[in-house]
């Protein structure tokens, strides 16, 4: 764990040892805590890396950096048997004399080897490969693939700063016991965060057009796709607001690109008309939804789950949307190619619902195949247009899915409205269109929406006698909770990751396993169990028991191990 | 090319009198003489009477909600700069709701046209007061009459270094189409703010009220790349009214400042994954 | 029934006449059917009077008032057998034969007997007063009381006018055969719509502060206090949109008097994140929402329930509020001072559902009691405060209510934050004020919100058969529907009109008489069944059968009957 | 008489080097100066590091929604018109994501006073361009740099004809505090545009970028109260940047115009059911 005050650098830190870790083919993750500032407070960065599959936040530090002194005053106690503490009492203004701490000087150091204090955090990354007696090359050769552009004599200057870091850590740590593994088969990992991860996959699935407006944990997409624009063909505006972002994505949408918006619970709420107008004009858009604890401001960088009734709820009147909630930023990558297909196959928002945790959170990864992806062009071109004899935009048809046409691309034009309308999009006054486009947008639409949600995925014994449900970013910790419980007793995991419309149970009857299982739990993080009310308001299961936590933290391994045990 | 009978849509649903008439009439008009195919134009409008417009002719539509229509526009027109994008909106839509579209598509200087079918009222909703209404004007919704100034769009757009300012009368339909046809062959975002008549609602400012006090600009009197002397104009609303271009510039246009559409429309533009699957590569 | 274009003043004749009946202690119901546009089109007013109680609209004319041509058109073969339509030939400009049509020459009645076209409306309502052969003298009262304040002249013509077209109808028809019964007994009766008894409500509650920004169908509210703004202490603001008249109503709370805002569907929306931050805060804000079809514009002047998931789970985070579903206007104005009350005793948003339908429906009742109404000011002024020691506006107390405290009445500090925050309302970071403040605010209030709710009522046999549910305005139309069948089947209705958070079973076991109903039924005007799934998702309970109306037009008596039939 | 030390708040979390410091000292000694106390002051605040103000002084506090604080300002005042009503915004706050709100407050004339942290940045959210952000401004959600022309809120507040329009700085803290003093004095709405460095993110309007170019207007070259003098002064800001008082009148302020609160603020009158019961007989 790396803790220290916003602006140190912890980031940096965390970030260079998890892809180092991934490139030498550990299983890693990791995990931020960080306050609503940027100098000061205390913030936090938890590095796990292993040679099995790791995917979840636990107690107990093997190697703290303390970059402060209130890092060691909150996070001593939390040691491991066998822990360490690295610091730098220049910079902490304080000795400590205890054999769990080692006196590095990154500073000194940095200035010696590299000519630069700013390449501290160089020399600290350096300092933990020497205490765990690993081999630099690796790091070498990340200091080289990330700082080549701007020059080799920064390279050098790095690699000379890791370098004193880890031979002064060498020779200096007297308990450096850390008997590391080597790492699993498989080859390099790559390192990527959930928000990050659905950027990615925007990109690669045709996402063509991005306006949001900043908001916490939503601006690290925007900030890849700003990237990404003066590379590829996308466009990325920042919005005056978050009316405006989505108001933009709908408008581009309808222009005959694939686009989407992000945002946070808050934001959200200003995007809740213009959801019902995509609902309304039948056009695909893509939103990616942030949780943080909330109501209102909350805690701007922390994590919840506290707005899955709202999302699957929110704006006036009825038309379906697609909310997919991804375990792990691989599920991101491909849901969000999922949710962009849906979204422009059946001409309806499709939701991206991820909380803080996960969208911070970093992972190791297998590379993402691109071959997995599913993109096809529904909309109609000049040269299909060019071919009809007639066009009307809100065409009845037996799917209730009437193609789009691009504007302008042809002789048909493309009319569309918020009030009802009939076929061609002009505005109607009367039942009979009115009952017939409920029909053709809502009701015949969510079937095959339906039929489309792929199942939670079971992980478990075929009868569990215990079974854990839950959806989203807690994958991870139930699952490997479940796994250290298995030994013990018969229980077993379903994580929801397309939650609505919910899944049937025809490819899989999960509601079969739910109702075998002696004691059934669900748990999530938000206070009013939204996840088990959204099952038992389409099923009408109600689980045994409900684990939550509301404290804007995420569940820890261990605290979930205590709860699930029998 | 297009000729009137091409533009005609949908029976009007308008009150008869009302000054929208003269209003899509002139649209109608202008797109004919600069020539623009109806299938080659996209309107978006707001919710209110302002709104329907674009059904009442032919065009491409997208008709959204109150308030609005410049982020729509604002996004079709960065995804396909190829095409002419109107918006068409109420001075309640504009001014009122979608009062911050309004500042940051002027800062922006999208090439968009904002036509403000400006009424001083709220039509659609019964007669409450708008932005725009003047003061003192005694509405259900304000019984102590208007108490806030009314909004001066057009010296708001000066202040905000508008690319194209004018101000039109439905009643004065030849030269409102006229100002239609400048502001659509203007180079970058453009607002006519057009006084409109509303014989139901709106008692104060009638068609005969503006009639009295409309003026044409003068050429040799105004110059509207003067930005202090268009700010001057702006100002006078009263006893006589300007109409004509009050202000321009030729700031540069946002969207020819995105090197990604520097040729082709975005919209025209291949896509194809093995362009972007690259990029996967970054996170080793 | 009258029908007509838009502006031809069909209200002003429906409106006299059911308030004319309610004076004279009928039983009356009306109903508006109006497009969304200014002049011309097709709208209709329908008034059922009657000696017992009516409330909701049936099938079939007796009197069709025709206006126009289309109306004659649209409307004639509703006529019942005997029904008569009386009209204008040369306004509607077409002589129809038929022993049906009686051709009242209105315009020109209005200009012989009071010297002016305007008095036509007038004379219509004397035509109709004519012919079922009553009494002139209430309604020239009701024209006095009406007109007096514009002069004695206007009131003589007034009545002149509806003289000669009592006395024209009277002289010429022939087919005149009403039998109207005596109206019940119990004096003279109120005669209001849904919308403005919310609006009196709030006034008779104490509300001082109402902002909106119009909107169909809540303007009615804002016209009303408008103009009482004019005579009482009450300070009325047009927003420049939804989301200031949130943001006021919540200023205006926090200030220290009783605040209310007033939208439809699509304005809530903008209202999404300020009712968040009234959760937040814990600033007491009452809500009027009016549904309408959706999504989007949507059908602006028709009626449907499709908001009601939405608004029960609008919003991000967690926070409890109170949701109020009147099904008459008695039930608005009523429920309005519990919204008020319970929105300032518990500190929470309070939001009063309404749809179109009653919103604009009026109906006769018997005078508002105020003697029935709650005022309790909860707030601590000077002179509470003054002995105070020490003020935390979000002090953690047993009942996880703080009282209110008016700023500026005393030395005490009033902060408050949209952040988390500790008790005097400064931002905080960490968990454990988290977890006490969101027992604080959600899970202490959460219990004693559920139990000030009143049960739903019921109303027939006490062991159904069959068991209709319903909420909101549909009470009437399913009310008269089971009085209908209640001779030939065991059939019962339970209404729910407070239903969030829904109301505990402890007073009414409710739930029992669902579960012992051998059919159960939900019935709403929407296409999702929303109340049905809002009460599975908590209960579990699952309705037998739903019968559903998405077209925006309001549940018909003949209709329900047909459907409920066993 | 309030002391300084009655002002003194909660530690702030603004990072060290903050333009917000001098601001907050600026805001605490006009206060002061002003003799008004802590539980005498409402202030609301929005979200942002100006947001976070209030909390760093004492004072009745409203920290409400980002963009938000202009209509909850308003409605306290409207209700308790007693008491002096500062609204606390930053750029994006105030004319970003609250851009509408700020058109409105200035038709209304509501007496409050709006302070904007102006650091030309979004601070809190780390960095991106906000309206009032340089054209050209590099940042990481604007790759090609700041397009859109920066809003001049001080010209648009005098297009507006805001009652009181003037610009502070926050290195020059003697100044901002007479200006804010200024501010609380005059009748009506005033603003208080204040350039504040923001070390971390805006690396181009620095302290000393500033510091370059501010001046002092001098009474005797600029009438404050013509308007058209007021929009020329309003429209620098490059090479030199005025500060001072720019543009105010004396226009009706809004809450005066209400006459049910003519005499007492409304919170302090006695509300009875007796005194509007009488209603009801109406529908009959
Ligand atoms: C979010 C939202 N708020 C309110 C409305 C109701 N509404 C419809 S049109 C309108 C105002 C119309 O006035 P204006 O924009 O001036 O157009 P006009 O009818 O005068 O042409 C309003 C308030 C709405 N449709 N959406
Ligand atoms: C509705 C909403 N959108 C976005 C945010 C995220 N957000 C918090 S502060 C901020 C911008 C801060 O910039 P500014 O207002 O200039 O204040 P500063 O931090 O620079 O003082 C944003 C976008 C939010 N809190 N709420
Ligand atoms: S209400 Fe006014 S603006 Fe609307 S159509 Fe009628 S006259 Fe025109
Ligand atoms: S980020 Fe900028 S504005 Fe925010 S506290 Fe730091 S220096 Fe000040
Ligand atoms: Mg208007
Ligand atoms: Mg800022």
């Amino acid at each position: 764990m790396i803790g220290g005050q916003a602006g140190q650098g912890l980031q940096t830190i965390g970030s260079v040892l998890g892809k180092l870790f991934a490139r030498m083919s550990y299983q890693v993750f990791s995990h931020q805590d960080y306050e609503s500032r940027i100098r000061g407070g205390h913030n936090f960065y938890q590095v796990r890396f292993s040679d099995s599959p790791i995917s979840c936040s636990r107690r107990g530090i093997d190697i703290l950096i303390a970059l402060d002194k209130t890092t060691v005053q909150r996070h001593e106690h939390e040691l491991n048997p066998g822990g360490l503490v690295i610091y730098d009492s220049e910079a902490v203004k304080e000795k400590y004399e205890s054999p769990v701490f080692l006196d590095v000087p990154f500073r000194q150091l940095a200035e010696e080897a590299a000519g630069s204090r700013l390449m501290e955090n160089t020399v600290a990354v350096g300092a933990v490969m020497g205490i765990m007696g690993m081999d630099l090359k690796p790091l070498e050769k990340l200091l080289s693939d990330t700082f080549l552009r701007k020059g080799q004599d920064i390279v050098d200057r790095n690699v000379a700063a890791a370098k004193a870091g880890s031979d002064y850590a060498e020779k200096y740590c007297e308990r450096c016991e850390f008997t590391v593994t080597e790492p699993g088969e498989g080859g390099r990992l790559m390192f990527l965060d959930g928000a990050t991860a659905v950027a990615l996959g925007a990109l690669l699935s045709g996402c063509r057009f991005y306006a949001a407006y900043p908001m916490t944990p939503s601006t690290g997409i925007l900030t890849y796709l700003a990237a990404a624009s003066k590379k590829h063909s996308l466009v990325v505006e920042q919005a005056e607001d978050e009316i405006a972002a989505i108001n933009m994505a709908i408008g581009a949408s309808y222009a005959g690109v694939r686009a989407m918006t992000g945002t946070a619970g808050g934001g959200f709420a200003l995007m809740v008309e213009g959801l019902s107008l995509a609902g309304m004009t039948e056009t695909p858009v893509v939103i990616y939804v942030g949780m943080r604890p909330a109501p209102a401001t909350g805690f701007p960088t922390r994590t919840e789950q506290g707005d899955l009734l709202y999302v699957t709820h929110a704006a006036h009147g009825e038309f379906p949307r697609v909310i997919m909630a991804p375990g792990t930023p691989a599920e991101a990558f491909y849901l969000t190619n999922k949710a962009f297909d849906l979204a422009e196959k059946y001409q309806v928002p499709a939701i991206i619902l991820m909380d803080q945790y996960l969208a911070d959170s970093e992972w190791s990864l297998p590379e993402l195949e691109t071959s997995k992806l599913v993109y096809r062009d529904y909309r109609l071109r000049t040269e299909e247009l060019d071919t009809l004899k007639a066009y009307k935009r809100h065409e009845f048809t037996d799917s209730g899915v009437t193609p789009l046409a691009e504007p302008g691309a042809s002789r048909h034009l493309v009319v569309t409205d918020s009030d009802e309308h009939d076929e061609e999009g002009h505005i109607v006054e009367d039942a009979e269109t009115r009952i017939k486009m409920v029909e053709k947008r809502l009701l015949k639409k969510l079937l095959q929406i339906k039929s489309e949600m792929s199942p939670p995925r079971y992980y478990g014994p075929e009868r569990p006698e215990t079974l854990v449900a839950c959806w989203g970013s807690n994958l991870g910790v139930v699952g490997e909770a479940v796994k250290t419980l298995r030994d013990g007793q018969s229980i077993g995991m379903l994580h929801f990751n397309e939650i609505w419309p919910l899944p049937c149970m025809e490819e899989f009857d999960w509601m079969n396993l739910l109702d075998g299982a002696g004691r059934t739990i669900c748990l999530e993080n938000n206070a009013t169990s939204q996840f088990a009310r959204l099952i038992r308001m389409e099923t009408g299961f109600e689980f045994d028991e409900r684990i939550n936590r509301y404290d804007g933290r995420p569940f820890l391994l261990e605290e979930v191990v205590e709860k699930l045990r029998a | 090319m297009p000729e009137l009978e091409d533009y005609r849509g949908q029976i009007p649903a308008w009150c008869p009198g009302c000054g929208n008439f003269q209003l899509l009439k002139a649209f109608k008009q202008a797109m004919v003489e600069l020539g623009v195919e109806p299938h080659g134009l996209i309107v978006v409008s707001g919710i209110g009477q302002a709104g329907k417009l674009p059904h009442y002719t032919r065009c491409n539509t997208f008709n959204g909600l109150h308030g609005r229509t410049l982020p729509v526009a604002t996004a079709i027109r960065l995804v396909n700069h190829g095409m002419p994008v109107i918006a068409e909106a109420g001075d309640g839509d504009c001014y009122g709701e979608g009062g911050n579209h309004f500042l940051h598509a002027m800062r922006r200087n999208i090439n968009v046209k904002l036509f403000v079918h400006d009424n001083q009222i709220y039509g659609l909703t019964k007669g409450q007061a708008s932005p725009t209404s003047g003061q003192g004007m005694m509405t259900k919704t304000q019984p102590f009459g208007v108490l806030p100034e009314n909004l001066n769009p057009v010296a708001l757009a000066v202040a905000m270094n508008a690319s194209f300012v004018a101000r039109g009368f439905t009643g004065d339909t030849d030269f409102l189409k006229e100002l239609l046809k400048r502001a659509m062959e203007h180079r970058g975002f453009a607002l006519v703010d057009i006084l409109q008549n509303c014989v139901v609602f709106n008692k104060i400012n009638t068609s005969k009220w503006y009639k009295e006090r409309v003026y044409h600009i003068k050429a040799d009197e105004h110059d509207p790349t003067d930005r202090e002397a268009a700010f001057q104009l702006a100002l006078e609303f009263g006893e006589r009214i300007p109409t004509g271009v009050i202000y321009r510039n030729d700031r540069p246009v946002f969207e020819d400042s995105l090197p990604v559409i520097a040729t082709d429309p975005l919209v025209k533009q291949p896509y194809s994954i093995e362009d972007v699957a690259g990029e996967i590569q970054a996170f080793f």
